[in-house]
């Protein structure tokens, strides 16, 4: 097989791998738009508070000590013990519930039925909060997130593909990791909203808002279950995410790579996401394998918006949308 | 009630004036934002060593120095409100530890009078005093910079480097494209093969690139990284089990936040040095003394040694001693911000005044001249040793290739005289 | 007792639709235009200038073109900071090529190429609504910050990338470069600001408007009506980015002086000034100057209220900056959906019936 | 077909024109359902037309025919005497077709007077610049413009709303200010999709009032579509009655209320 070709089927298997994260983060937008009808812009910074709460309590960290020593003079830094990964993720998924326990008390509860752009921009002050608070919290120096997953080439893959292409592939163990994680995080989902008494809620309020408060579904009740939810997605993005590349501000900004994937699988499907970050991912490396070189690289960022962007122009119900359908 | 708002507010607008007889030296620093991994060492190395200044020797010639502090975040509109903020303060010497901020003060302080002291970063072009009054880069920018990075290779090589492979791989700004008009002429002189890749900013994603390392296999890649992008980098250098010794990053992308996260797999991984590290200095007995079990460490304390500490404390050192030279050209202790600029220019560090300091052998030593604003632009090559995860230095100073960045920096500065109508002084 | 509008009687429709229409409300305006050109120019220094007023009138500027586009015709965009920096490059190039030509004459071109761009990235909105046009609208953002760091001819082929804005006179007073004084950057300013204001005014209560709001409120409605979607949301598009192609000519060479792309005119800059809208208040001209000064002065406010006052280590007072700012986004929201300039609007009603709240 | 170009008197004796707008032959179909079949009629200078039928008849698939929103799948609708082709609805209105709907389509977010000022867009034509400017043309026709609208605003009496902004108002007078935006346009036919759904008998008897006034003031041809049956017979001057997207008649008030097919479908007898 030519060269090229072969560099092409690497390019993109790393492509629908880099997908799959793209597709973590944009689930944990699906979950809230879907069930809520808010597009919320702090899904970046939950899944970097959700690391950065993750690695404190793994690290025992004292929350807050920064300012503690500030005000009080005092010089207090850490606990002095380390957690289990486990119950350090335990911790914190705990804590992502308080959290979405407290923003549906003091943000979305005193927002009901305003238009979508104000719970747009409440999400935007929320992220502006909690990136302020996760700071605060914890500090803003780079946290190095290990919870035990593997990373690096997947000498399997390589020798494999070496064995039937003369070429051995390159895979990251970690990808490998997070597209079984994200497998499993899709089916556990799907089975909570199939079979769960709360899921079926949820998909009812999904389905239809008014007609599942008339049956007496609590909306309160569902705003926390799907914030919850949704920060433990970001949980997951978190600690993919956080592996990489170390738990720190920038983290935040994964957010913007989930969006041309919303917009290319829509704002609601959850098949739309998965499919539409996969899309995305080959897409953009595609892109830079081929034209990169000629125009000068770093195309990746706009050229997920502008896959998007082309593919809405001449489908703009998205992937999964059914035709639109204008009435007087 | 509206009277005493606005009072209020006026009040909260001023900075607190400082006692006017102190020295003030701001810093302008980043504890926050993408890149505080790397702000906040740099401003801790920084704020302590004239800690160390006021508590041991009572300040510089007797004056105590003032270090107000800015958080600019690495934005260049906060860097101007923090510039405008301070400047009324009396402000000597700026140094605000980003590219972007520099480009935009290097007008303000030519026009302010007040020197700009970009030590390894800023414009490289500033190297020419004979343009830039105001400006001081020294001892060493980015073409020294890349330079001294090709000269280690032709070294490694035996002299030639004819036929082999560099990537260049870097942050997709002002500051990454830096390197590259000078990797481009000494590829033109020593025939290597160049290959730009650009990552962007932030840069937590790079298998692209990493790809196409990966499939032209160039024997050595350059690196120009800052924040997150320098651990991404080298962690995907060793997934793909790219051999480390043939990884040179710039001095910004070789601290122990950048190597640390990969373990033992960034074994091997080298980068510029302009200045020694870790903890084998006698200042630090003193820094120990009268900063750290004082108390008054501007950080959590946890970072003294390190390579963007000592950088920090590097650029202090350089500062402390431009002032101590102008009180001396002045006959003052109490210098005023043109004074220290003639300090500046007229600086020299020796040997034998590192090793006074408790910094023997720290730095290279240099003597600057009214042309002369950019040192002798050598550097050193540091290795990580993973396993006692600390950097080594392998090689001694290397100095630049100055035949080929002469008449680039002469050739910038003239294009910036032209634009700005400056005729050229040091005549 | 003076703010009313009981016996203050219009005889023509031309007094009626003027844009003050109650005479307390004229004279404040006639007075704060006093206070702006006769007592801020004379007692402005650099801090004052640099640090609040002249970011305060090129953001209102900024925030008045994204609230035509947003706010009057509502179609929501992220990309102002890409179009603040067609305006930035267009300004730089037409500065170093036609140095001879006044430099507020290469302002307002930089505002028409960047109409030109505008409508180009408009043409999706045809087919794209929503939040799926938002984010649309990223696309320009992320494409025209990669165009401009990385084609050399936009930046004159200078090592690093960075623009430089040389020195520019008007009537023989810098208004660019450093030498230019507070004053003349505040005064530029200002008159820019003071001509889109009114002619975005002008614009918005005329057909124009009447269209941009009709497509706003109801799409298809309007099409039926005889609103042809195409050229008005195109309309939208050209104008707004007209004004915000002036704020990014103005931010680079008054404000900043030297820029490079992705730091100055990054997706940041695109959400800043999509808040100043919100906050301020969708759909209202004043409320694009209150959303401005609201988010130009609190941090500074913050800022020196917290390190200067209280001594606070600055990264802590960095942190709980934008914990407030956060804080005070989502509990404005609360208050008052509808921005400052809504509450304005409150508390003039309140005012108007005052003393006798019946 | 000799009353093509000549028209008739009606029997309280008003004098209605030639034929202003035909529909021949209209089918409109969507996928594979077919919401009108083998439709024809048309509509006379002058006269108040009305289409009546049961719910799902396809009435509005029929206006929006008329209105240019809908694209007939086959047939031919001609207006003034022209086959109309394929249009985008903001054509359509230049036409001088205007209409209102049957769930109220105003601007929310403007006033009563902007809303109504809508209206005449079609006819101020003043360049961008003049209006940034608001000087010359632009003002000129803005006051102009003005003046007519506040005459229909007196017309319908909604002086005292003026300035409000629409979302504050109630239902009926929404109505009304529907009504003043289509008059606005003065448009050659006005189209008024269940302009009494929803209302009081009071309301009611208000709007049968407005419209009359109308079409007597103003000479306006009107085409409205309704499904009370007992307001329309007293109102039009002719009507179309239709069920399943079929005519099953078409005439005066009188011919049409003896026409056994319309009594069988509105009294619900079984279709075969």
């Amino acid at each position: 097989m030519p060269e090229q070709l072969l560099y092409a089927m690497e390019v993109t298997l790393n492509g629908l791998m880099a997908g799959v994260m793209y597709s973590l983060v944009a689930l944990g937008f699906v979950l809230i738009f879907k069930a809520s009808g808010i597009f919320n812009y702090a899904q970046g910074v939950l899944a970097l508070f959700a690391a950065l709460t993750l690695v404190g309590l793994q690290n025992g960290q004292i929350p807050f000590a920064h300012l503690i020593n500030a005000a009080l003079g005092t010089n207090l830094h850490s606990f002095g013990w380390k957690l289990p990964v486990l119950v350090a993720i335990a911790l914190t998924a705990l804590v992502m519930v308080g959290l979405a326990i407290l923003i549906e008390k003091l943000v979305l509860k005193h927002l009901v039925n305003q238009a979508p752009i104000i719970l747009f921009m409440a999400t935007i002050g929320l992220a502006y909060f909690l990136e302020g608070l996760g700071d605060v919290m914890w500090g803003a120096d780079i946290k190095k997130l290990d919870v035990g997953l593997p990373q690096g080439i997947s000498e399997t893959v390589e020798s494999v593909t070496d064995s039937i292409f003369g070429y051995g592939f390159f895979i990251d163990n970690l990808d490998i990791v997070a597209t079984v994680v994200a497998v499993l995080l899709v089916a556990s989902l799907t089975i909570f909203s199939q079979y769960s008494k709360q899921g079926r809620a949820l998909r009812a309020v999904a389905d239809d808002h008014q007609a599942a408060l008339s049956v007496g579904i609590s909306l309160r009740f569902i705003w926390v279950l799907v914030w919850s939810i949704a920060g433990f997605v970001a949980l997951v993005a978190g600690i993919m995410w956080g592996t990489k590349s170390g738990v720190q501000f920038s983290l935040s900004l994964i957010a913007l790579k989930a969006l041309p994937v919303l917009m290319l699988g829509g704002f609601t499907s959850i098949p739309g996401a998965i499919v539409g970050g996969l899309i995305i991912g080959v897409g953009e490396k595609l892109f830079e394998f081929s034209v990169g070189p000629m125009i000068g690289g770093a195309t990746e960022n706009w050229f997920a918006y502008m896959l998007a962007l082309i593919f809405l122009v001449f489908r703009p119900q998205g992937l999964f949308g059914e035709k639109i359908i204008e009435r007087v | 009630m509206k009277m005493k708002f606005a009072t209020a507010v006026a009040a909260a607008m001023s900075l607190a004036a400082p006692a006017m007889a102190d020295l003030v030296i701001p810093n302008l620093s980043y504890r926050t934002g993408p890149f505080a991994a790397g702000g906040i060492p740099y401003a801790d190395g920084f704020n302590d060593y004239f800690t160390l200044l006021n508590e041991r020797d009572g300040g510089i010639g007797g004056e105590k120095v003032q270090v107000p502090e800015c958080e600019t975040a690495y934005n260049t509109e906060k860097g101007v409100e923090c510039y405008e903020a301070t400047k009324g303060l009396g402000a000597l010497v700026y140094n605000p530890l980003s590219t972007g901020i520099t480009y935009q003060l290097i007008p303000k302080v030519s026009q302010d009078g007040i020197t700009l002291y970009t030590p390894g970063y800023g414009r490289t072009s500033a190297a020419n005093g004979a343009i830039f009054e105001w400006v001081f880069n020294y001892p060493a920018n980015y073409w020294d910079g890349a330079s001294v990075a090709v000269k280690y290779l032709l070294e490694q090589n035996g002299g030639d480097l004819k036929g082999k492979k560099i990537a260049l791989l870097y942050h997709n700004s002002a500051y990454g494209k830096e390197p590259i008009r000078t990797l481009e002429s000494l590829a033109a002189k020593h025939g290597y093969e160049l290959t730009q890749m650009p990552i962007d900013t932030p840069g937590q994603e790079q298998k692209s690139q990493w790809l196409q390392v990966r499939r032209e296999k160039p024997d050595y890649v350059i690196f120009w990284g800052w924040g997150v992008m320098n651990q991404v980098a080298i962690q995907e250098a060793v997934n793909i089990k790219f051999p480390m010794e043939n990884f040179i990053g710039v001095w910004w992308s070789g601290s122990e936040n950048d190597v640390l996260p990969a373990g033992d797999g960034a074994n091997g991984y080298k980068s510029l040095a302009m200045h020694g590290t870790g903890m084998d200095y006698p200042v630090y007995a003193d820094m120990q003394k009268y900063v750290v079990d004082a108390g008054k460490a501007s950080g959590a304390g946890d970072q003294v040694g390190s390579v963007l500490y000592s950088r920090g404390m590097y650029a202090a050192m350089v500062i402390s001693e431009a002032v101590r030279k102008a009180q001396e050209l002045a006959g003052t202790s109490a210098v005023n911000a043109a004074q220290v600029r003639d300090g500046f220019e007229a600086l020299e560090i020796t040997e034998e005044r590192m090793a006074e300091i408790g910094l023997p052998n720290f730095g290279q030593p240099f003597a600057a001249s009214c042309t002369d604003h950019g040192g002798p632009g050598a550097a050193m090559i540091q290795q990580w040793d993973a396993a006692a995860k600390e950097w080594n230095l392998v090689t001694g100073f290397i100095a630049p290739d100055d035949e080929v960045l002469d008449p680039l920096v002469a050739e910038d500065s003239a294009a910036f005289a032209a634009e700005n109508k400056i005729t050229p002084r040091c005549n | 007792m003076f703010y009313r509008e009981a016996g203050d009687f219009k005889t023509s429709y031309r007094q009626d639709s003027q844009t003050f229409p109650i005479r307390f409300d004229r004279w404040r305006f006639y007075a704060v235009l006093a206070l702006a050109f006769g007592v801020i120019p004379f007692v402005i220094n650099d801090y004052w200038a640099n640090s609040v007023f002249v970011p305060f009138l090129i953001y209102a500027i900024a925030a008045i073109g994204l609230n035509i586009l947003t706010g009057y015709a509502g179609q929501v965009s992220l990309g102002t900071g890409g179009f603040m920096a067609v305006g930035a490059y267009a300004c730089y190039k037409l500065m170093t090529s036609f140095p001879e030509v006044s430099i507020l004459i290469h302002v307002l071109l930089a505002g028409g190429v960047t109409a030109a761009v505008g409508v180009l990235f408009g043409l999706p909105s045809l087919r794209i609504k929503g939040f799926y046009l938002a984010v649309a609208t990223l696309a320009a953002q992320f494409f025209l910050v990669w165009l401009f760091n990385k084609v050399p001819w936009f930046y004159n082929f200078s090592a690093s990338g960075q623009i430089t804005a040389p020195d520019r006179t008007v009537l023989g007073y810098f208004v660019t470069g450093a030498q230019t004084s507070a004053t003349a950057k505040y005064l530029v300013c200002l008159v820019f600001l003071v001509l889109v204001a009114l002619i975005a005014r002008n614009l918005t209560r005329g057909t124009v408007g009447r269209k941009w709001m009709a497509i706003r409120d109801m799409d298809i409605a309007a099409e039926i009506i005889g609103v042809n979607p195409l050229t008005t949301k195109l309309t939208a598009f050209a104008v707004s980015s007209f004004f915000i192609g002036i704020a990014g000519a103005l931010f680079f060479a008054v404000y900043l002086g030297a820029a490079e792309v992705g730091e100055a005119f990054g997706i940041q800059k695109s959400f800043l000034i999509l808040f100043m809208v919100i906050i301020g208040g969708l759909g209202s001209i004043f409320g694009s100057f209150a959303g401005a000064a609201f988010l130009v002065l609190l941090p500074v406010l913050l800022k020196n209220l917290l390190v200067g006052t209280l001594g606070w280590p600055t990264d802590l007072a960095a942190h709980i900056e934008l914990m407030i700012v956060g804080g005070l986004i989502v509990v404005f929201l609360i208050a008052e959906p509808h921005g400052l300039a809504q509450l304005w609007r409150l508390a003039k009603e309140k005012l108007r019936l005052w003393p006798f709240p019946h | 077909m000799n009353a093509m170009t000549e028209g008739y008197v009606t029997p309280d004796g008003r004098q209605i024109g030639p034929v202003l707008m035909e529909m021949k032959n209209i089918t409109l179909r969507f996928g594979g359902v077919v919401a009108i079949k083998d439709i024809s009629f048309d509509i006379r200078e002058g006269e108040i037309r009305a289409i009546i039928g049961p719910n799902g008849a396809g009435k509005s698939s029929m206006l929006n025919v008329i209105s240019g929103f809908y694209v007939p799948s086959e047939g031919e609708v001609w207006f003034r005497g022209q086959k109309r082709g394929p249009m985008k609805p903001y054509e359509v209105a230049r036409l001088g077709i205007a209409r209102t709907f049957q769930n109220i389509a105003l601007f929310d977010g403007m006033s009563v007077l902007d809303n109504i000022m809508t209206g005449r867009l079609t006819m101020m034509k003043s360049g961008l610049l003049s209006q940034a400017l608001w000087f010359g043309s632009a003002e000129r026709e803005e006051n102009e413009n003005r003046a007519k609208v506040e005459k229909i605003i007196d017309f319908l009496e909604i002086q005292n709303i003026r300035k409000t902004p629409v979302g504050r108002l109630p239902y009926g007078l929404k109505k009304r200010v529907e009504l003043a935006r289509a008059l606005a346009a003065e448009p050659k036919i006005l189209l008024l999709d269940e302009p009494m759904a929803g209302m009081n008998v009071e309301e009611k008897e208000d709007m049968c009032r407005f419209i009359l006034d109308v079409n007597d003031e103003f000479g306006t041809t009107i085409a409205l579509i309704e499904h009370d049956m007992g307001v329309v017979m007293d109102l039009s001057d002719r009507v179309v009655v239709m069920d399943y997207g079929k005519k099953i008649g078409d005439g005066t008030p009188d011919e049409v209320r003896n026409n056994p097919d319309v009594i069988n479908a509105y009294l619900g007898v079984a279709h075969e």
